[in-house]
């Protein structure tokens, strides 16, 4: 986290604030934050709900001006990032323009950054064909089950072959089973583009499952607590992350030590009945 | 009609259609044409037994109820059956097709009143086009300054409680001093702009409905593309708009009709179906049947201009997708 | 429009060198205005050098207010509302008083008892609006009954608010809506109505009387456009020229209006021609001629007559600028050589049979 | 705890991005009123400006000095033409809102019924007020001010009926799957669940259906029936060229369908204030 | 699965069929179900989306009927049960009315079946004092969170001491911390009350954590593909699930049962590309 930002670093963030005004008074959704995300590297945010997850990676998109600190993307401000397309985009919901067909919508970006329509349409195949979806071209977003869009909806972000890729709980709407298949596919996919993620979810097995460190938040205001960096992904190359890793010991005892980690601070079930975590 | 856009509540999500998703690809195309066929058919029936029944109803209690009709206090709560009040059907449908007047050059009623409907359609085209122009010009304004929008918006809602027909002379006098070059304001202009002005209302807010419908995500995902103003216009307000601006069109186009209709009666503009129907409904005394070809032809006339937009739905079929179905 | 505005301009697009003119009705296109179109179709206009457009009108359109904001030329206007519209600032003149007669009636049926004015009192007269209303007030006035004394209904385009009771007495023109109910069948003998089942009060018999149908001019044109004048003048002689046509053929000018637009059938029209005919002819000082009495006799109904509202027509006499005989009188002088019967000495009306529903 | 739930209603209600950045919740407030005045001020002065300084003749444009004097010299009886035309537009309003709750009830219950109403419905939707007026007067009596309230009546129905319609299709299927879990009979379905669903739809139909009927009944005084609403001396003194005093009803007619729409609102604001649709722009 | 139905059966499902016909043909949602759920037993439904799982519930619920074969509830037919209020039911979404405050949202049944308003209003207290919510008798449904929100229908679902709870993914909405929150308090409350659970979910853990057994199913058409019994119950009661519980072994050796039998017959992370389990 003390490193100078660098060709090699991805994601820089420092010392970062950011207070909402709302009609209620203020809200400080996030608390000097410092945070470094290499090139290639995949880190994913944990926490509470409301702990500024949501918020910080828009601070990274630029959708939203920190009131402190700064946050730079490839040594670039995050403004000057977002509009040179360094990064790309998903959110929990897939977000497809329901009235594109598939190909139109992963389409999208390149189209309105006046790429040629030949090179467009190569592009969007190739990319179809890399989510497995090349058969359904021509579909509408409303023809795909869940997990179908928000593959489209990765496709298009790394339609411009972002060096960065920015997801915010892409799975959070898909049933178990689809979600282990997509994270399956995200970290293939990753792979094969070399793009550093900065991952949200909710999700501790998913968050150790894809990530070589994961980020826990604390909210109110919203904190890093803690980083853990996972063993998994430090022997193996991230590619090698198989379905069979769900089930071996160092995946559960990264489980639980995310867990404790989370947990910390607030001994686990053990909080006054009726208090939510939100 | 009116409210379909006023209201224009969130139609079906997308999750919302995924959920059925698979259900539509296992379709047979054949079957399902057929289905949707006879769901057609069926509905066309009922429709027509609807107006059946309203036939039935009328010469029913024509001839069943008093000729002074009910009388309850100092209302009358149904009305009389004289064949003054309430001609008989077929004395209405056969009197279409008899001559206008005993001249030896009178054409059919039905003609007289077709003719009058097609002009009046014409120039309630004229006023609906200004409607939309206006409309959208005004919800894109609205859209994009919020100040605009908050300084509009009552407004736009407090015109349509403007009695109009009390600015009829007004509209048709300034009109006239309206020359331009070689252009030169004719009399059925100013029955456009009164049209327009019914016509603006409900396109001016299902646009402003419509360009405001995009999910925040969708709007932001514009934003990460460094998108302009004028490309999320196109490529995501526009479109996303569509759902809300269809019936918003379609209301227009019944408005329009109906404005036209009223400002050639106020304004006095000649060959319309306003003008046959004052022109008739002085008749009606003697001939009480003739004048209601006339109504008949407004109420064709306003099914067809509010018709021919829902064709326009059929063009822009995928940008409904989301839209339930009804 | 401009060219509405510039009637002197010799300019005249096409037509040789024709004078654009434009002449708003107070009503759609029939036969009260057989004059203006008999003229305009058999030529009238034209030989006096005059393209005339003849504008039709509807339920709002007020013609004098159309010639004050200088839409038009010339409009033709009853004179009571003129004067109303006169006091609120429009400067206009009575050029040509062609309907000598108040053709208004009151009619009710034949045993409902309201056989004069003084028996309106509380019962539910008709008028159209539309100050269509100011002879019924200023009647009543005379009578000492004000306006509240009655209800007043609004008719709409028809008699059938009267035929079937809704209202005592309605307000029907000679010409027109009177012919509706000798046009409509009697339910209880299948046969049409005859003059003998009403009882008709006629305006002009009582204290209500006030002028109608009357040619208005732009006041300030009449006194400095030059051109104006003399336009003025040969429009008034084509119209007199039409007039005097349709007095010696009602069929024709009947027809003619029919051409021109007018709906009605041609029972209805011929009937409405020969009651129009009737209310401008005879005339003794020559058609057009202000009849100085008949037109003290309407402002000092307009004086009097208060609306239900408190409002009055007029407050204080209207300016002499109000009316004029120099340019009818100038006219008919100019027409004097010519075979014309300026007069209608020797008018004689027509016999018309309504047909069922004026077809 | 009072914390949590407070934020969660907070977030709920996060504004859209984009628009209004930066802008204090209060200074939005203070906009939100102040802008539509500014424009409405603007307006007057731009029209007293054309008729004192560019001197449009007062005769067709009367000033609003003019009209706001006519106001008072009339007062009794644009009181009087205003309550007359209201008193039409309620009954019509109030007549045509329970015929178009009834209908749609039936054919939300009933899809012939539903199939059976659309043309007709679809028609009554595109009949012009002169069309009408002669034959509701014909048929009702032209002594009478049942004419108008007929038409204010069908004016009202049909955005209601149709709005109704649609509202009463909104309850969830989990609701209604609810309903049938507690064996509930169609009177306490309808009760508690189909009504109280429908109840922001129907008020919305009635909110559109109050200016309507206003304008309606007054557009109806038009074309027959007694004298002495606002509709007809609105045309009397237009008439006689007493602009300013015909504006002066026009004020007064405005300001009457003003009053029912702002009538409505406030009943749907208070009605609504638990449902999240209460929240829905007018 | 072969008891006879007795006093101690909550649920008896034999050789139940669910054919839909749609617009386009028959669906085959279930085909030959047999499941047998004991009084105060907590067994959990889980399989890949389009399963049966729903459909399988609300056949109990006597919310669809079968096309074949039978289910009792108590002994009686579904139909009898529903209309006798034997069960209390909870779905996805909350459901609450929004236009009611949370104390009239929970007092609902209550009202509908004609109970007098002062007892009434003392099990509502009691109800939300259970779910933990005494405090917000008098908020609306908006002013809550998803998860309080949730608590709320359970507090309805429970409201007429059913015998038997049935809940559909009553929890997925919810984000993992809360769930795991919500997941020990329903394990206290099905203990409290005594009552039988029929849960669908789709998550693994939480299959595990809550039941007794596991009823694992496969699609098209639903069957049942397994009956996993989870160990965790039979030594320990139920209420001695505590939050510690997740991290130990035996529940990750659960896990891995019910992930196995999820997913014999395909082979973990293997289908071909494209192919979705929905
Ligand atoms: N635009 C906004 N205006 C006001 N407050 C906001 C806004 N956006 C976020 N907040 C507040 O900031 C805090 C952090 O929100 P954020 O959405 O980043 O949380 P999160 O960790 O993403 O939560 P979740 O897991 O529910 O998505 C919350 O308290 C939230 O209410
Ligand atoms: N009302 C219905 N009409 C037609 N088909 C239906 C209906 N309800 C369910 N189905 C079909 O039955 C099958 C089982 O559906 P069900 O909802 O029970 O699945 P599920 O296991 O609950 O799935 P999920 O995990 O997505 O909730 C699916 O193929 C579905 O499309
Ligand atoms: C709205 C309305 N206004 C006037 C008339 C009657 N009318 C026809 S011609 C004529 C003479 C003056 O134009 C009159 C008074 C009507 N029937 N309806
Ligand atoms: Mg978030
Ligand atoms: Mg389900």
């Amino acid at each position: 986290m003390t490193d100078a930002p660098s060709a090699t670093t991805a994601v820089e963030i420092s010392a970062v604030d950011k207070v909402f005004e709302t009609r209620t008074g203020q809200v400080q959704a996030l608390d000097t934050i410092d945070l470094t995300v290499a090139a290639g590297e995949f880190v994913s945010l944990i926490g509470p709900s409301g702990c500024g997850k949501s918020t910080l990676m828009r601070l990274v998109a630029d959708l939203d001006e920190p009131t402190g600190g700064s946050v730079t993307v490839f040594g670039k401000t995050a403004r000057q990032a977002r509009l040179d397309q360094e990064y790309g985009i998903a959110f929990q919901s897939a977000g497809l323009l329901p009235w594109r067909t598939v190909a139109a919508n992963v389409a999208l970006p390149l189209e309105l950054h006046g790429v040629a329509s030949g090179t467009r349409s190569t592009r969007v195949a190739e990319l179809l064909e890399m989510v497995g979806l090349a058969d359904f071209a021509d579909r509408y977003p409303d023809q795909l089950s869940g997990g179908m869009q928000q593959r489209v909806a990765i496709a298009r972000a790394l339609a411009e072959q972002p060096r960065l890729l920015l997801m915010d709980e892409p799975f959070g709407a898909l049933d178990e089973m689809t979600r282990e298949k997509m994270q399956s596919d995200l970290v293939r996919i990753s792979a094969e583009t070399g793009a550093a993620v900065v991952f949200v979810t909710h999700s501790i097995p998913e968050a150790v499952f894809l990530s070589d460190r994961v980020v826990v938040m604390s909210p109110r205001p919203g904190r890093i607590r803690e980083i853990v960096p996972m063993r998994l992904g430090a022997d193996a190359r991230r590619a090698a992350r198989t379905e069979e890793l769900r089930e071996e010991r160092a995946f559960f005892e990264m489980v639980t030590a995310v867990r404790e980690a989370l947990h910390s601070g607030s001994p686990v079930g053990t909080g006054p009945r009726g208090v939510e975590t939100r | 009609m009116r409210e379909d856009v006023v209201t224009g509540t969130a139609n079906g999500t997308v999750a919302d259609a995924a959920a059925s998703a698979p259900a539509r690809d296992l379709r047979a195309p054949h079957r399902a044409g057929r289905g949707r066929g006879r769901r057609e058919l069926a509905r066309w029936g009922w429709g027509l037994a609807g107006i059946l029944a309203i036939v039935l109803i009328w010469e029913g209690y024509k001839l069943l109820g008093p000729a002074d009709g009910v009388v309850i206090g100092d209302a009358r709560v149904l009305p009389r059956t004289t064949d003054l009040a309430m001609p008989h059907v077929w004395d209405m449908l056969t009197r279409l097709a008899e001559p206008v007047t005993r001249s030896p050059s009178a054409q059919p009623l039905w003609a007289v009143v077709a003719l009058g409907a097609l002009t009046t359609l014409g120039i309630a085209a004229v006023g609906w086009l200004v409607g939309v122009i206006v409309g959208i010009g005004l919800a894109l304004v609205m859209q994009r300054w919020r100040i605009a929008e908050w300084g509009l918006f009552p407004w736009i809602v407090l015109s349509q409680t403007v009695p109009l027909i009390a600015f009829a002379p007004i509209v048709k006098s300034w009109g006239s001093r309206v020359e331009i070059g070689a252009f030169e304001w004719q009399d059925w202009m100013s029955v456009a702009l009164i049209a327009s002005y019914l016509a603006f209302f409900p396109i001016a807010i299902g646009a402003l409905k419509g360009l405001q419908s995009p999910d925040r995500i969708h709007e932001e995902l514009m934003q990460t593309y460094a998108a302009g103003y004028w490309q999320t216009l196109t490529k995501l307000r526009f479109p996303a708009s569509v759902p809300y601006l269809l019936p918003a069109l379609r209301l227009g186009a019944a408005n329009a009709v109906i404005g036209a209709v009223v400002a050639e009666v106020s304004t006095g503009l000649q060959g319309g179906i306003g003008r046959i129907l004052i022109q008739f409904a002085g008749q009606a005394s003697g001939d009480p049947a003739k004048a209601w070809g006339p109504i008949f032809g407004a109420i064709v006339l306003g099914l067809v201009a509010a018709g021919s937009v829902a064709l326009l739905g059929v063009i822009l079929k995928n940008y409904r997708r989301t839209e339930e179905a009804a | 429009s401009g060219s509405g505005g510039g009637t002197g301009e010799t300019d005249g697009g096409g037509e040789g060198d024709l004078t654009p003119v434009k002449l708003q009705l107070q009503w759609l296109p029939q036969g009260q205005f057989a004059g203006y179109f008999a003229a305009q179709e058999l030529g009238y206009f034209e030989e006096e050098g005059l393209e005339v457009e003849i504008i039709p009108s509807g339920g709002d359109i007020v013609p004098q207010d159309a010639l004050a904001n200088g839409d038009v030329d010339y409009a033709i206007a009853w004179v009571p509302k003129v004067l109303g519209s006169i006091e609120q600032g429009a400067n206009l003149t009575d050029i040509a008083q062609i309907f000598q007669r108040s053709g208004t009636l009151q009619v009710s049926w034949a045993d409902s008892g309201i056989d004069s004015v003084a028996d309106f009192e509380g019962k539910k007269i008709g008028s159209w609006g539309f100050g269509n209303e100011w002879e019924i007030f200023a009647a009543m006035a005379a009578e000492g009954l004000d306006a509240t004394t009655v209800q007043i209904i609004t008719q709409d385009f028809n008699m059938n608010a009267f035929l079937q009771g809704d209202i005592d007495a309605a307000q029907a023109m000679t010409y027109n809506e009177y012919a509706q109910l000798l046009e409509t069948p009697n339910p209880d003998t299948g046969e049409l109505y005859t003059p003998e089942d009403f009882n008709v009060i006629s305006y002009e018999e009582t204290e209500g009387a006030m002028l109608q149908d009357a040619i208005w001019a732009d006041t300030e044109r009449l006194e400095s456009d030059e051109e104006y004048q003399e336009t003025t003048v040969k429009f008034l002689k084509a119209v007199i020229k039409g007039w005097v046509y349709a007095a010696e053929n009602p069929e024709e000018a009947s027809e003619i209006t029919i051409a021109a637009g007018s709906g009605w059938g041609p029972s209805h029209e011929l009937w409405m021609v020969n009651e129009t005919n009737k209310l401008i002819w005879p005339s003794a000082g020559g058609i057009g001629i202000v009849d100085e009495s008949a037109w003290d006799k309407t402002v000092a109904g307009a004086l009097a007559a208060v609306n239900e509202a408190g409002a009055h027509l007029i407050t204080e006499e209207p300016p002499a600028t109000a009316w004029s005989n120099e340019w009818i009188q100038q006219a008919l002088d100019e027409l004097e050589g010519e075979d014309l019967d300026l007069t209608g000495e020797g008018f004689e009306p027509i016999d018309v049979t309504l047909e069922e529903g004026g077809n | 705890m009072s914390a949590t739930a407070a934020t969660a209603a907070t977030s709920a209600k996060r504004p859209r991005p984009g628009r209004g950045r930066g802008m204090g919740p209060r200074t939005e407030t203070t906009l939100r009123i102040v802008a539509p005045v500014a424009v409405g001020l603007i307006v007057l002065g731009v029209w007293q400006f054309l008729v004192s300084v560019v001197g449009v003749s007062d005769y067709l444009l009367p000033s609003p000095a003019s009209i706001i004097e006519e106001l008072i010299l009339y007062w009794p009886s644009i009181v009087q033409a205003t309550m007359l035309t209201g008193t039409n537009a309620l009954i019509g309003l109030v007549v045509g809102s329970i015929l178009g709750i009834l209908l749609a009830a039936l054919a939300s219950r009933w899809r012939a019924i539903d199939q059976m109403s659309a043309p007709v419905v679809a028609s009554l939707a595109v009949i012009p007020i002169v069309a009408l007026a002669p034959v509701l007067n014909s048929m009702f009596g032209a002594d009478s001010q049942f004419g108008r309230q007929a038409i204010a009546a069908l004016a009202s129905f049909v955005p209601v009926f149709i709005n109704t319609l649609r509202g009463f299709r909104q309850t969830t299927p989990v609701h209604r799957d609810l309903m049938k879990a507690y064996a509930a009979s169609p009177g306490q379905v309808l009760r508690t669940l189909t009504l109280p669903t429908a109840r922001p739809f129907i008020l919305t139909g009635i909110r559109i259906a109050s200016s309507l009927a206003v304008i309606s009944a007054l557009v109806a005084e038009y074309f027959g029936g007694p004298r002495g609403g606002l509709g007809s001396l609105i045309s009397t003194s237009a008439a006689s060229s007493a602009y300013a005093r015909a504006w002066a009803y026009v004020v007064a007619s405005i300001a009457l369908g003003l009053f029912f729409y702002l009538v409505c609102l406030a009943l749907e604001r208070l009605l609504q204030r638990h449902t999240p649709q209460a929240r829905r722009r007018p």
